[in-house]
């Protein structure tokens, strides 16, 4: 039964797995960005499962209810930065892509390479 | 007069539960696209509206309701849209019907020419796309009257052929 | 105990779309899968009670990620028909990282259990001391940008950021070479045109979603919203308008100069309130010395921070859309 | 609150606060001026901060006047003063120095984004630097790694965009493996102030976490700072880049995220994990001696310039990470002594370099034969820097190796090989030095490859020749950077002033 607790965990190792693996195993751009936003969204998932408490709820105080269990604020402040972060990697990554694309004609990062070595 | 609305939301929370269900198992169970979009679009419309309203009764006096209401609204002006976009997009695309009518003879609407639903610029543009595979069609049949066989393969192949090449050709215009 | 039900089913679902994602060939469909991923995420996010970053991820990862990705799929290839290569090392590498972290989070506090660590020491404090020090109901706002808003600060440089390195990039006149025949492009984005349904319902729908992303820029304080979210929320707004009405409409909506200077304005106006505050004789970013009474010196300085970072999250999206799209027309 | 007291947030917000003005206002010229203004005030800054801290005081500046462990809380000892001075002093050399070749290589209409990039890759360093906060220093090494990208892809040749992807996802991962690591070491503490880190730390049971967390920080830092296997984002990312952007990204940026494995290390894991220099030592000194041999190696047989300054830095790192692993006074010292040579001997080669690229066209060395005698200052200058790489008296490379040998001699057996692995690595550097000198001086010019017209303009030759000059008064008149650099050591190690 404890080791439900831990879940979050094994899928947060698991997904940073399988990020990696894309990001190294594949030679598309776009695919390894897909990649790469996989492996930062795994990060958020180890966060975000620290910040849960049993019964809490999120945390708004309102007046008049007392003695509510709320979740831990800190974390949640980290994603909320962590994820624009992340989205601006994207966009910038993408960008580059699509210059990419009309300097080499192609994105395949094998392909780029040969093309590099022949100048 | 709650057990009352327990009871019923507990109702339509469960037929909104079973026509996801149905809905999820029919995209499992359909042949090709179009018969597993008409059973998707049974989980958006009756699931999630039975749902709704069964989260509706639920939420008593306060301003719960009237989000989800707006949630409903919401639902109801966007899923036909989507899943009408799909198909369109679908249909001009190519994507053909594998569905027969009783006869078994592939469905009159499958031939791509006299297709239904299309705005006047692409039908026309598809009309005189099918005369001239009709055209190569019958100068190919005319010389080699003798080998009877030859022929009606090469109309069945020709027939095959333009419906893929104008499919492609409309893909490459549309797309 | 529902919860855990609850979670264990989204995690695995969270797993089983990454391994789609990876396995998949064609880029369109890895495309639409992690726009899935980051909706399932975003559930998972909200059954861990955390509402804020719920919403943040449906907006950012599910819709504006999703919309960049499809942009830059239509100015480059669609298919990825390279096979994976040499799968020995990078299997062995990912392996071994994940091994390590399962091996380290045995002895990690369960999820959920009170007396872990994290909840002892700085996190009381912050729940103790917002409705005393800043009186606003939703704490993550008050945490956000009052008690660690010099790290929001630098988020907001962040995405400014990204505005300049893809104006950069993309500003430019586009180069000799074509990367895809332009015609066939400008079908691509202006074919919406003539599809009336989709047309009729998306300006419909606009300004209400406009009009959603103020509701939540200004209900930050209260409840979960805030400058990331609104903006995003706005951004898809109009993302949706020019999706819709087709490149050109869009740039005449919300034309180029205006959005890059609204981003460049929601930073200066977030630095300036700082600076402010230094001169009011606080320290940086210290609202309190804003107004007679702290208590509405710091509702006052969030505000103004938030219509910042608001800004600056809109601007910066509509910018980097408008620049993926008009790439491909001359 | 008078100014005096906001110094420690000025440094910082002088630079974030023009970014947008830089951005916003699109007057001809004015990008650059305004950027160069902000820099240089930020370097007067950080000199003032220097003399404060030189006293031994630290200064602690509370962010939005909310108290430690909650709020962000800037600590600036004396290490942090000399890195703030170091970054802001090349960026504002390079930017002088720079006006004529950015002028050229950015174009009109990319020169406000370019130079607000430039401005806020500043402001992410001294960021990073100065900040007491664990996540803080996230954020602001992805301001300065992404503003880095932009700078790098505004390069004139396609492969700068290529090698520009490279770094941006190898620097994204080793950001992400930080992350885990603060990540951990939140789960495990509960805080994020570096101080309430190290305080806390010690106290931790289960203590695989703190160790798994140590080993992220550590790899995560370790590409950022392109120690030997991690690096290979490092050369090309030099060589594409324009040549102004170089001169900077040389001399500062891989050094902050040394500063902060630094930090990291001493601040927070020296008194909590038991026989932590052992496993520091066994870490950094294979990498260090990995780092020495293949980085000059790869110099020795590369035909581009800058790519063989680029392998030349990767060895250079390699004897700043050997000072790191030497968990004494004087390896530390001399660690931090050679972060600082190390960027003024790189960033004046690089500005001959560039001073070459504009009159030659190339950076090819074949091609810069008869350099010596076309443009006798400009090789002048990089003869001076090869000697400080080589580490001759008189230049400031001899001080830091001074003090890494003096280090590695009271190591015993492991710290005699160091000292023979340095001697021997300072006669590869010796060997790349002359292969470009020869062709510079002895070879006959190529008929093809005239230079334009001559030296290079005073505008560029100035600015060089005062980097070169101050690295010599510095390795002359050692008080204030020997000086600060043992009082950051004993502030690190907790050892009495």
């Amino acid at each position: 039964m404890e080791l439900l607790g831990l879940y979050n965990y094994f899928v947060f190792a698991v997904l940073l797995m399988i990020g990696l693996y894309c990001i190294l195993a594949r030679t598309n751009i776009i695919k390894s960005l897909i990649g790469l936003t996989i492996f930062q969204s795994a990060v958020f998932l180890l966060y975000i499962s620290m910040d849960k408490i049993d019964g809490g709820t999120a945390p708004i105080i309102q007046e008049g209810v007392e003695n509510q269990v709320f979740a831990n604020p800190l974390p949640q402040v980290l994603i909320l930065t962590a994820i624009v972060v992340g989205i601006s990697t994207t966009a910038l990554a993408l960008a580059v892509t699509v210059r990419i694309k009309e300097a080499y004609g192609t994105i395949e990062e094998d392909k780029i390479q040969e093309m590099d070595r022949e100048l | 007069m709650d057990l009352v609305l327990d009871i019923a939301s507990a109702v339509l929370l469960l037929t909104g539960g079973f026509f996801v269900f149905v809905g999820g198992f029919g995209v499992m169970r359909m042949p090709e696209f179009f018969t597993r979009m008409h059973a998707a679009s049974l989980t958006d419309t009756g699931g999630a509206a039975l749902i709704l309203l069964g989260l509706m009764l639920q939420g008593g006096l306060t301003l719960v309701p009237l989000k989800l209401a707006a949630i409903f609204l919401f639902l109801f002006l966007t899923s036909p849209t989507a899943s009408y976009a799909l198909a369109n997009a679908a249909l001009l695309s190519g994507v053909k019907t594998a569905c027969r009518n009783e006869t078994g003879s592939p469905l009159p609407e499958n031939q791509p020419d006299n297709a239904t639903s299309r705005p006047a610029t692409v039908s026309r543009a598809k009309a005189s796309a099918g005369k001239t595979a009709a055209k190569k069609v019958s100068r190919k049949a005319a010389p080699a009257k003798p080998a009877k066989t030859a022929a009606k393969k090469a109309v069945k192949k020709a027939a095959r052929k333009p419906a893929k090449k104008t499919a492609k050709k409309t893909a490459r215009k549309k797309s | 105990m529902m919860t855990i039900v609850f979670s264990l089913f989204l995690l695995t679902m969270l797993v089983i779309v990454a391994v789609a994602i990876l396995r998949t060939d064609n880029l369109f469909t890895a495309v639409m899968l992690s726009g899935i991923f980051s909706l399932i995420m975003a559930a998972n996010f909200f059954i861990l009670d955390a509402a804020d970053v719920a919403l943040t991820e449906a907006v950012i990862g599910a819709g504006i990620s999703t919309v960049l990705f499809l942009s830059a799929l239509a100015l480059t290839a669609e298919h990825d028909r390279s096979p994976p290569v040499g799968t020995w090392v990078p299997l062995l590498t990912s392996s071994a990282l994940g091994g390590v972290i399962i091996f380290a989070t045995f002895q990690a506090p369960r999820l959920g259990d009170p007396n872990a660590i994290v909840h002892q020491h700085v996190a009381p404090w912050y729940l103790e001391k917002t409705p005393e020090l800043i009186d606003v109901p939703n704490v993550v706002t008050a945490v956000l940008a009052s008690f660690r808003g010099y790290d929001t600060l630098g988020e907001v440089f962040v995405v400014f950021i990204a505005c300049i390195g893809v104006m950069s990039l993309l500003g430019r006149v586009r180069p000799r070479r074509e990367s895809i025949e332009e015609d066939e492009f400008d079908k691509r984005t202006d074919n919406l045109r003539h599809h009336l349904i989709p047309r009729v319902v998306g300006k419909m729908l606009v300004p209400f979603i406009v009009l959603f992303g103020l509701y939540v820029q200004f209900h930050g304080d209260f409840g979960p919203g805030g400058g990331f979210q609104a903006g995003a929320l706005i951004a898809a707004g109009v993302i949706l308008y020019s999706l819709v009405e087709g490149g050109p409409r869009g740039r005449e909506l919300v034309p180029e100069w205006f959005s890059s200077m609204l981003v460049a304005l929601g930073a200066f106006t977030y630095a300036s309130v700082g600076v402010a505050s230094m001169a009011m004789g606080g320290r940086f970013l210290d609202y309190s010395v804003l107004s007679h009474d702290p208590i509405h010196g710091q509702h006052m300085g969030i505000l103004i921070i938030e219509a910042g970072v608001g800004m600056t999250v809109a601007g910066v999206m509509i910018t980097i859309f408008h620049a993926f799209s008009r790439r491909g027309i001359r | 609150m008078t100014l005096y007291d906001q110094l420690p947030a000025l440094v910082v917000v002088v630079l974030l606060f023009t970014a947008p003005i830089t951005y916003m206002l699109r007057l001809h010229g004015f990008p650059w001026f305004s950027a160069t203004a902000a820099v240089v005030t930020s370097f007067l800054v950080a000199c003032s901060l220097a003399a404060t801290t030189i006293t031994g005081e630290t200064i602690i500046y509370e962010m939005g006047g909310w108290p430690a462990p909650y709020g962000i809380v800037l600590h600036i000892d004396a290490l942090s003063a000399l890195m703030a001075m170091l970054i802001t002093g090349a960026s504002s050399a390079a930017l002088i120095f720079g006006f004529k070749s950015l002028a050229d290589e950015v174009g009109e209409e990319t020169a406000p984004a370019f130079f607000a990039a430039w401005l806020l890759c500043t402001a992410g360093l001294v960021g990073m630097v100065i900040t007491g906060d664990a996540f803080n220093i996230f954020v602001f090494m992805e301001i300065s790694s992404l503003s880095t990208y932009v700078l790098i892809s505004a390069g004139p040749d396609r492969r700068a965009l290529i090698s520009t992807y490279r770094y941006i996802v190898m620097g994204t991962v080793g950001a992400t493996f930080y992350l885990i690591g603060v990540g951990f070491l939140y789960m495990v503490t509960g805080t994020l102030n570096t101080a309430d880190l190290a305080a806390r730390v010690g106290q931790v049971e289960d203590i695989r976490l703190v160790l798994v967390a140590a080993g992220f920080v550590s790899v995560g830092l370790a590409i950022k700072a392109a120690i030997f296997p991690l690096h290979s984002w490092m050369p090309n990312a030099y060589t594409f880049a324009p040549n102004a952007v170089t001169v900077f990204i040389a001399a500062a940026s891989t050094k902050v995220s040394l500063y902060v494995l630094m930090r990291v290390d001493y601040a927070i894991f020296q008194n909590s994990i038991t026989n932590h220099d052992v496993q520091l030592t066994f870490f950094l000194v294979p990498l260090g001696v990995l780092a020495l041999f293949a980085g000059s190696m790869l110099a020795i047989y590369e035909k581009n310039l800058k790519r063989l300054l680029a392998y030349s830095s990767v060895a250079q790192i390699g004897y700043i990470a050997l000072g790191i692993s030497m968990t004494s006074v004087a390896g530390l010292t001399g660690a931090i002594v050679h972060m600082f040579n190390h960027g003024l001997i790189k960033g004046g080669m690089f500005m001959a370099v560039a001073c070459l690229a504009l009159r030659y066209r190339t950076v090819n060395v074949a091609n810069l034969a008869g350099a010596g005698k076309t443009m006798p200052w400009t090789m002048a200058a990089f003869v001076v820097g090869g000697l400080g790489l080589v580490g001759v008296p008189l230049t400031p490379g001899f001080i830091s190796k001074w003090y890494l040998v003096l280090a590695a001699l009271d190591e015993g057996w492991l710290g005699a090989m160091l000292v023979a692995v340095i001697l021997i690595s300072s006669l590869l550097a010796v060997i790349y030095v002359w292969k470009v000198i020869e062709v510079a001086y002895f070879a006959e010019p190529r008929a093809n490859a005239v230079p334009v017209n001559g030296e290079a303009p005073l505008a560029m030759l100035i600015p060089t020749w005062i980097v070169v000059l101050t690295g010599i008064w510095i390795a002359l008149d050692t008080s204030v950077t020997v000086g600060l650099a043992s009082l950051a050591a004993k502030n690190l190690l907790g050892v009495a002033l």
